[in-house]
């Protein structure tokens, strides 16, 4: 019976690995999702039928009402709000792993403990948990309830709001995160020969609830904007959750699932920090999150320096005339919503023939991959967005950039200038093409704090405004210019 | 706890490495809520607690775990199938255009 | 035998096929000879008997297992380095070279 | 002490992933084969110190003999018999599989079983091997042996013994795998509550011979120039030997090992044959190894057809006034072993301006990746050895294509010729060059024993004889033109 379940939990494994191998390949990708629901369903229905199910009613309205919450949040969540949905989902996962771990020492301290062998059922009395096994469970209830604490401070700053560090944050993490550790410590001791179920249970938590202020102090220092690195590591810190929470009930299927989230969770955290030139340990500690972004963009809101204005009928009126226009999307667009407006723009131009690509940034938008998901659901096909590598070396021969509710990534200065707080980060060198349309509401900075010189360069036009606004003006341009 | 479940652990990890260096930044959103679904696995510890446990106190606290599993799990899944739906080659995508406009891809 | 092995096996082999097929055709031959020595891991299967056998067949048996797949993991590594000991990038092997030469490599 | 032991084959098998891992490119391959035996090293030492050496005198000499034969080949062996080399270790690791498996059921019927656990040593009387426990020990041999007398068989063709099969083969093949499979149950029979010692060692001897036969006659058929896809092949399964005996010991370090080998010889198993167009099926059966090859050569030694003959003299004064000169190496540089005179040539023609690269077809030679081996050892820098993929584009734009001992992967009829054997397997399309020379000795064959269009092409010249002579003189004659 175990053996088949063990059996059953690898094959949902190797279902996963696969769906995740297959999650590489946009053509793939989709399939890949499905192979590893499948290998979920699979692991699901062997562990409902592995064991008798003595609360058949529990367990059922437990799947019950988790899967109509899971359905309604998935269906009804726009695209523009993934972010933060995957932010909330994770933090579910990590909670539900620190529960599972917890509910494991209390079962275990309920006066049976049934084990299901090849010999049948045995119903043993209280086997005392060993240190081994307690240390285990204050891991999986640490990383589980960071995890979930952390990811609602992340959702809430990804659903905009302000949630700031206060001055002592930092001598409250490390003192909360002591206490945590003195609450685990304390746990593994109640372990051994008399295990002491009810101190055991007070120690847990204490362990909790600090873990639980530990996961809201050690995010919010951190920036708005890096929250996708935050969400990313915390995607593998559940997957850690998971794992561990496999040791404490010897589960093959959580201790190989659980590893693998946490190493690809590791390895996306480590792709993002790349792309933004920062180490993870400085977009941790709050680099320039918070402070400097707020104090950047007070700096920035005054024009100090000319900027040519434009307005979207001559926008309209020189790309139609251009041979290869290149739009560039950033934070902005998903701030305004802008997708199908500009790709019904893109398309009109397309059919008069002009060459029209899409340039994304690895970092643009609230999380990697964010500007193609958001184009993709506008119906743009994936061929025509062109990553940062690719992208660069075409601009000198471009005639029109637009760029859309994008900042930092088209900073020039993070290329040239070594005083610049970004420089060395990797940009799209969109100053290299013939014109440059860049449309925002103001001379305000993004999130870098920092003001642009690409905006007062001399093919540089601004066009203020909103960006679902202005490009319903080019359509609307383009539309009266066409012949027929 | 168990060596060969660690044994285990540590070969995961390093598949989870090789598997996802080779994704493209495209995808990394779908990654990301596609494996955090997979972290939903916990779900199957929720049901081996709920389903066994006479304790009433486990019973209610693996009773969180299991609801807040399976949100993650279906949610989770659910999600990523929405935004992978969207991405599409360019055929399919615009089943009206003629052919001579393909030229504009890159 | 043991379940948990199984799992650690199929881990292993689904590490193997992501691992291999990164490999170009000009490391094929010793791509070869180096996991051909990895097989010789028997080694320690021909220690552990050879050790701890007071049983003279079996300790006889053994000692020509040790001795083959000692010569198995010894020369497949050394022979492994011999090989890759010639793969210098173009710099190290003409050293004598001109640096205006070097604009015949495509 | 053995949750040390394991820790240390887990800390062996990462080294040999990460190892493995860094063969995957030139620049990192040499370190990563180095990591790879010191993870060996810690898994002997590991092994050493695990268990109380009863017989230490009989370890270390097994070890230091190893060591000295092991050392000696690796050394003495020329680098033109490195397919002959792999053959035959591959042999000695699949017969150490074996015989560790054979080991342990004879030890376990010795009378003594010990194991060593936390509380100290245990002596226990005969552990009945259990029918599961057998039947693993039978798939080790059976696999360990076959790869064993598989390899040798391999070993000799790649000596160049002409081994031929003989009338009736396949039938015997037959006869004696249902023997193996008779001898594989009777043995796991034996097993179960008494187990019968004196039985299971007859149906062991029996399985290994019944085996060794096996190996002999699976791979006599297969023709001499596909032994390397054998040879991969057989590699994959001393994998699977290890992992098999790792089974009967419980020992992770075999089976993670074992799994890895076992894994990546299929996939270069897999795509050697994807290289030469043809199934694994049509490989093992023989496809056109033996019978076609010697056909084809008696067929193909006539001059039907006139072809362009010409000296070295000729194709030194043509190459020096090229632009572009493209070598195309093959099995017959390997006979030759001209490669160092390739080389000479290819500095010469360097010194006068002249653009030198190497084509190299995936299944030139005599394993994949041997011609870069070749060229490897005569110094010729692996930034200047194409791929077929890179290199076919380019041939239109080459003056001189040298093809020094090719043949079939240069045979244009592989693409045109529907009705050509070969037709469909990837080739150097050499045709498309301005002038091509052929080096070989005679008008016979090349492998798959059909004669080749490209010699009777108007822009093709033969320079018949052996290849390092014909190099010598073109070397020659280049030095006499060269101005200084
Ligand atoms: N994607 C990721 O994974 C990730 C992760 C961590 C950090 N980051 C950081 O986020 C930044 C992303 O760069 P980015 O260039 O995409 O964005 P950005 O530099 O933050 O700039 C966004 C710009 O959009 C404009 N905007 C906002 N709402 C708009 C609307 N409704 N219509 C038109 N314009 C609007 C803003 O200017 P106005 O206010 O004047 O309109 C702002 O300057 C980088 O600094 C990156 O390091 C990204
Ligand atoms: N590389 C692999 O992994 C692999 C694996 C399996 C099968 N194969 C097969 O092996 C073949 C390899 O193709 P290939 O073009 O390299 O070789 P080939 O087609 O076998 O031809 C080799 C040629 O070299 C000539 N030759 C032999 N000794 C020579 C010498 N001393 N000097 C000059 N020429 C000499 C021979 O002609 P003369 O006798 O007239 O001199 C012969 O025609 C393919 O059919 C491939 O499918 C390769």
């Amino acid at each position: 019976m175990t053996a088949i379940a063990t059996l059953a939990y690898l094959v949902a494994a190797s279902l996963f690995i696969v769906g995740l191998k297959r999650l590489a390949s946009p053509r793939t990708a989709r399939g890949g999702n499905r192979l590893a629901s499948v290998g979920m369903l699979i692991a699901v229905v062997a562990a409902l039928v592995s064991q008798e199910i003595l609360n058949p009613i529990e367990v059922a309205a437990g799947l019950l009402l988790g899967s109509a919450i899971g359905l309604w949040l998935a269906r009804t969540t726009e695209m523009t709000s993934m972010p933060e949905l995957v932010a909330a989902f994770n933090g579910f996962g990590g909670a539900a792993s620190a529960l599972v771990a917890g509910a494991e020492v209390l079962r275990a301290g309920a006066g049976t403990f049934r084990t299901y062998s090849e010999s049948g059922e045995t119903v043993t009395p209280i086997p005392d948990l060993g240190a081994g096994d307690l240390a285990v469970v204050a891991l999986s209830v640490l990383i589980g309830t960071v995890t979930f604490s952390g990811s609602f401070i992340a959702w809430g700053k990804l659903h905009g709001r302000t949630l700031g560090a206060f001055p002592g944050i930092r001598i409250l993490s490390v003192l909360i995160a002591l206490g945590v550790i003195g609450a685990a410590v304390a746990l593994v001791w109640t372990g051994g020969d008399s295990w002491r179920m009810d101190e055991a249970a007070l120690w847990l938590a204490v362990l909790a609830g600090g873990a639980l202020l530990l996961g809201v102090v050690l995010v919010l220092p951190i920036g708005g904007a890096d929250m996708p690195v935050v969400v990313a590591l915390l995607n593998s810190y559940s997957g850690l959750a998971a794992a561990a929470t496999g040791f404490v009930l010897g589960n093959v299927a959580l201790v190989v699932s659980g590893a693998l989230v946490g190493a690809s969770g590791l390895i996306l955290t480590r792709i993002m920090c790349e792309a933004m030139n920062r180490s993870l340990l400085n977009v941790l500690l709050g680099g320039f999150g918070t402070e400097a972004g707020t104090g950047g963009s007070a700096s920035g809101t005054g024009e100090e320096r000319p900027v040519r204005r434009t307005t979207p009928d001559d926008v309209a009126v020189m790309m139609s005339y251009a041979q290869r226009v290149v739009v560039v999307p950033g934070y902005g667009l998903a701030v305004a919503q802008a997708q199908h407006e500009v790709r019904e723009m893109a398309d009109l131009l397309h059919d008069e023939g002009v060459e029209v690509v899409y340039a994304i940034h690895p970092v643009a938008g609230r999380m990697p991959g964010h500007m193609n998901v958001l184009l993709a659901e506008a119906n743009v096909p994936y061929d025509q967005l062109i990553e940062m590598e690719e992208a660069n070396p075409d601009f000198a021969q471009t005639d029109v950039v637009l760029v859309v509710g994008a900042n930092d990534v088209v900073n020039p200065g993070a290329r040239d200038d070594p005083e610049s707080p970004i420089y060395g980060m990797p940009v799209l060198n969109v100053d290299e093409a013939q014109q440059v349309v860049v449309m925002k509401r103001s001379m305000s900075t993004g999130y870098a704090g920092i003001q642009n010189p690409l905006f007062f360069l001399d093919n540089t036009q601004m066009l203020f405004g909103d960006a679902k606004a202005s490009l319903k003006a080019i359509v609307g341009e383009l539309k009266a210019l066409q012949p027929a | 706890m168990d060596l060969s479940l660690f044994v285990v652990f540590v070969l995961a990890a390093f598949l989870g490495v090789e598997l996802i260096s080779k994704v493209p930044a495209t995808l990394h959103t779908p990654l990301m809520s596609g494996s955090n679904a997979i972290s939903g696995i916990t779900i199957v510890g929720a049901i081996l607690i709920v389903g066994a446990t006479g304790a009433p106190w486990a019973k209610w606290v693996g009773f969180a775990a299991l609801v807040l599993a399976t949100v993650n799990v279906v949610g989770g899944f659910l999600v990523t199938d929405r935004m992978l739906e969207m991405f599409k080659p360019r055929e399919a995508t615009r089943p009206g255009t003629e052919a001579g406009t393909n030229g504009t891809s890159s």
